[in-house]
């Protein structure tokens, strides 16, 4: 597929402090691509850039193979849902939607249809008369929504859209967004600090951190194989200890100060250049166990249990390790509850032990 | 509520109570005295009659005093008005550093001793002979408007999301429509209360116009003064009270105007909040 | 930016300039005028001189004026701090439906033609044999500093978050505790600011005191305007600067303490949003 | 063990708007309860009410089997953690924590001693003179907790504490909160909307929704017996189907109109004493099966994949049934991608289905 959006070389600093680091980056047609990252990670401001609402220090922005670093954001068609909706206050629901339209010239009768359409694959239909202040928040989001892409741009740009949503409606959006997408058929750049948005909803993700892009992969394989610590840190749950790798006879190990004993992993999650790096595992690959489990290739550390979190669904089981190390585990709560304080064993494969470089 | 409370509430209304009289019945006095019915001040009054007004709105030198006030005060209010908004509207958006200074003078007539702008503005012109003309009065009168239109201009386009400007931009208008159909349309009560306050600033200014006046500029004010010194009739409270109407009566006007949005707006909100649930 | 922005904002520019030159060079000219050579007002001056001041401060007439100005100034100050505080607090605290009245009259001072409120002060001073009382003056003035001390202090409580003085409550402090240790410490910026609103309002008052002053009261703006009557000289400009200093001075340093406040602030929140990350 | 705090047949309106209905509540000495519900709930008005900052309309409200109904807040002796944490700008860290002391008067060498001690208890001893806007979110939040017991009050309020902290901040609160609570020894009330931190934390839950409570119990009694179809939804993710209770051969069974085919329930989830109410099954319940399952006592029902959302650790599925109803069901990711569109046999247990009375 052609790369729609390409960033070149993009540096942001405001003032002193830098925003963007030297970012490279193309977004295929018809992509839902994700920003995800912490708050002051770069992501919102790489949205903005492309929007033309902040213009780059250095590098250059790509649509369609035209350059537009210096375009004028009115000229740029592209629809953006900003984080509040920045719905205009003084017009209706109808008013609203219309306004690119207008913007653009549109017939009226043009505009009567086009608002309609959008109107009624939003559900707004009903609704088209209220002012924003007289609509529900997952109704203002969707007025937003329907104003972005009423003027049918081939590029949507979604900062944070369902941050001030609660949780139920947040679950339900993510759904509905990715569905209209594959309706409109437009590239996507989504901007969120939510992992479970992230996953749920992307074709690749790119993970920022302090202005600099880490990894750009699709879900599951950000998920399974993250490039260093902080990626496995900030998406998922995840065990991370210092390890240091040694090679007795030839396999892979690793030591860990914190884990008694030496962890095997397998050479296709090694995934660190250096000695010195992270042994990462995600919670759910540990088995627990409430005896000592026979011989096998697994991997197996023992411990205390010092707190057991109740979730309902599943237990969140703290386990301090003999060599000092805390781990969390997730364990089923049809397994029964685990008593604080008993002794519990943990095994899991050597192919689920992630090897990573650190970064914060 | 303690007893303690409830003592320093009761002191507190009684206090409130007394400003309020302190104010309120000179004001009531001057008020009354128009309704006069004998042609000298009396008080109480000695009967009632409509006779001063008769008086006031046939001598035309009363009538024209007023009419040239309205004038050079419309006028007033239109400059500082339009100076006033387009120069909030710049400072909000620069993020120059000279933007307090320059937002500082164009406050500080707010400050300025009202004799010393009289003495200064006598001088310059009395200088460029401008005494006596109406429009150089406007003008005087307009930069002493303009901290009004300043002030409640910035204070709007404090709680203006700067977002719903961008939006505008990413759905395709230029930044001039932007301003036109987006901002302005969020300022209009503050340009309204700006220029009310610059109007009736220019209306009763009674300081310098005793200075620049001359012949030709003779407003409201200035005749009210210049009578006070002749002869004290009830044509006099006559004057006054219009001067009172119509300050107080455009200043309500203007409340009532963003009152009667505030209700539309609250009560939209309940309604979108009955969507929701409120927080418990 | 666009060529038409470009044009735009360089019109804006030169306007603002007009208007500064406006106002700003009248002004520099009195004080100008109160450095001159020699014992009469001459532009440009004739001369450098520190004559004028030395005649205005032996004067003891000038003195005299100047120091009662002060005296009028500072308890009408007081009373209007005082009320006007403890009257924004009562309005924010309750929730009575008289509240917008009670508000809208202690503010109407603003609004009332001053020459009005001159004229009806005379009326009801002289019938109680107050003219030229000082204390009567003061009091007079209070009640048109209110609205500044109100505005301001209401302002402040709009941005106070109630929750600290529940807060304080269910730490164990009172009411009179907390209003001493929580509320009144995060007003002292908006009681300072009204405070030097109401006492420059006071220093600079020029109408009401021709008409209430009598000969036993007679401010420096009183003493100014009966000077100008009857000989201009460069002592003139001396009481017209000395008006301004008062009154910019005591208005810059509110001003400067305030930004202060703010810089102090500002620092703390980059600090805290170092350890926090401020949003991408 | 005694109950500290009792409401007895509170009612509270705001004008015509009743916020709390007929509230009876005891709440035990050294218990961690929370009050769990959606907004305008009603529990924040609850815990006002305790506190003294706002009055019953009627009722009364004991603590220590005193009458504190009309007592004000000062008298209390109750400690507040405030929603924004409420703490006092123009005071440095030490001076906030300090100021409950002094309004008790306590002599200025146990102020100092106290106050030490419990900003070493919170991690705080480096930031005594920090003034609040200097900290960040999660030590205001220190800041707050220690000033509301640093007086030792017997009761500790705590209105959605954890609110404003981003995720992993709010995760690890949730364990140190509870560590404190066990440290000093304290009745707590918790009121939240986050239905985990009510999970993790409480002794006993009791749920809220349009001003009455719902039902009281331990977190997993309520997890795995709600009292009804609002419980159910609000506490953990649940498939909630309109059903009609058979009773054909003697057994237990519903009519699902949604589903096809019979469902059956064991007596001891039948929770309804009406025939109509809800069929409520937890996602995690379900075994998903590619192919048909065999027969045995377990329900089983197919469908067709609608869509599959990816969140690293699981897969959601929605299901959608040949007669309509759409079912979440939550698969391992080590299960595998399931592919949309293809068709799938969903299988639980009768003891996992249970029936309840409808509620909104």
């Amino acid at each position: 597929m052609a790369e729609q959006v390409v960033f070149k070389g993009i540096n942001k600093s405001f003032g002193d402090a830098a925003a963007v680091v030297d970012l490279n980056l193309g977004i295929e047609k018809g992509e839902f691509f994700t920003l995800l990252g912490p708050s002051g990670s770069g992501k919102t401001t790489t949205l903005r850039m492309l929007a033309g609402l902040e213009s780059a220090t250095s590098g250059e922005i790509e649509i369609d193979n035209e350059l537009i670093t210096h375009t004028v954001p009115e000229k740029r068609n592209i629809g953006l849902v900003f984080q509040h909706y920045a719905l205009f206050p003084h017009m209706t629901v109808a008013d609203n939607v219309a306004f690119p339209l207008k913007m653009r010239r549109t017939s009226k009768t043009d505009i009567t249809t086009k608002v309609n359409d959008v109107l009624s694959m939003t559900q707004l239909s009903d609704y088209r008369k209220r002012y924003p202040r007289e609509l529900s928040g997952g109704q203002q989001q969707r007025v937003a929504l329907a104003r972005a892409f009423v003027f049918s741009p081939s590029i949507l740009l979604m900062d944070e859209p369902l941050g001030a949503l609660d949780r139920n409606l947040r679950d339900h959006m993510r759904l509905e967004l990715k569905s209209l997408q594959q309706r409109i058929d437009a590239t996507v750049l989504y901007v969120t600090h939510d992992q479970d948005e992230a996953l749920a909803m992307s074709d690749r993700i790119g993970i920022m951190n302090n202005g600099r892009l880490l990894q750009v992969a699709p879900p599951n394989e950000m998920y399974e194989r993250p490039a260093n610590s902080f990626v496995a840190k900030f998406l998922g749950d995840s065990v991370c200890l210092p390890a240091t790798r040694s090679r007795p006879n030839g396999s892979c190990a690793l030591e860990v100060e914190q884990l008694s004993g030496r962890v095997r992993i397998d050479p296709s999650t090694n995934l660190c250049d250096d000695d010195t790096g992270v042994m990462v595992v995600r919670p759910e690959k540990f088995v627990l166990h409430n005896s000592e489990p026979g011989v096998s290739d697994d991997n197996c550390v023992s411990g205390v249990v010092e707190a057991s979190v109740y979730l309902g669904s599943d237990h969140q089981v703290y386990l301090r390790d003999d060599s000092g190390a805390r781990i969390q585990v997730s364990s089923p709560a049809a397994a029964g509850a685990i008593d604080v304080g008993s002794r519990q064993w943990l095994t899991w494969r050597p192919t689920d032990t992630l090897f990573l470089p650190v970064a914060d | 509520m303690t007893g303690m409370e409830k003592a320093f509430r009761w002191g507190l209304r009684i206090l409130v109570w007394a400003i309020l009289a302190f104010l309120v019945i000179p004001i009531l006095i001057v008020i009354a005295e128009s309704f006069n019915g004998v042609n000298y001040l009396a008080f109480p009054l000695k009967g009632v009659s409509l006779n001063a007004y008769r008086k006031f709105f046939s001598d035309s030198s009363w009538v024209d005093a007023t009419l040239n006030s309205v004038r050079i005060a419309v006028v007033a209010a239109l400059i500082a008005t339009t100076i006033g908004t387009l120069a909030a509207w710049a400072l909000a958006r620069t993020k120059n550093r000279s933007k307090g200074i320059v937002y500082g003078i164009l406050y500080s007539p707010v400050i300025m001793p009202l004799i010393v702008l009289a003495i200064s503005y006598y001088a310059v012109f009395s200088r460029l002979q401008l005494i006596g003309e109406w429009v150089a009065v406007s003008v005087a009168y307009s930069v002493m408007g303009i901290p009004f239109v300043l002030v409640a201009v910035s204070s709007a386009l404090q709680h203006f999301d700067p977002e719903l400007e961008n939006a505008a931009r990413t759905l395709g208008a230029g930044p001039v429509r932007t301003l036109w159909k987006i901002t302005l349309p969020r300022l209009t009560s503050a340009i309204g209360a700006g220029a009310v306050f610059a109007f009736v600033t220019a209306f009763d200014e009674a300081v310098i116009i005793l200075f620049v006046a001359g012949s030709g500029s003779v407003t409201l004010p200035r005749k009210l003064w210049d009578s006070v010194r002749y002869d004290l009739d009830p044509t006099l409270a006559v004057a006054g009270t219009v001067l009172i109407v119509v300050s107080v009566g455009l200043f309500l006007l203007a409340e009532l105007y963003s009152a009667v949005r505030d209700r539309r707006r609250t009560r939209a909100l309940a309604a979108a909040t009955e969507l929701e649930g409120s927080d418990g």
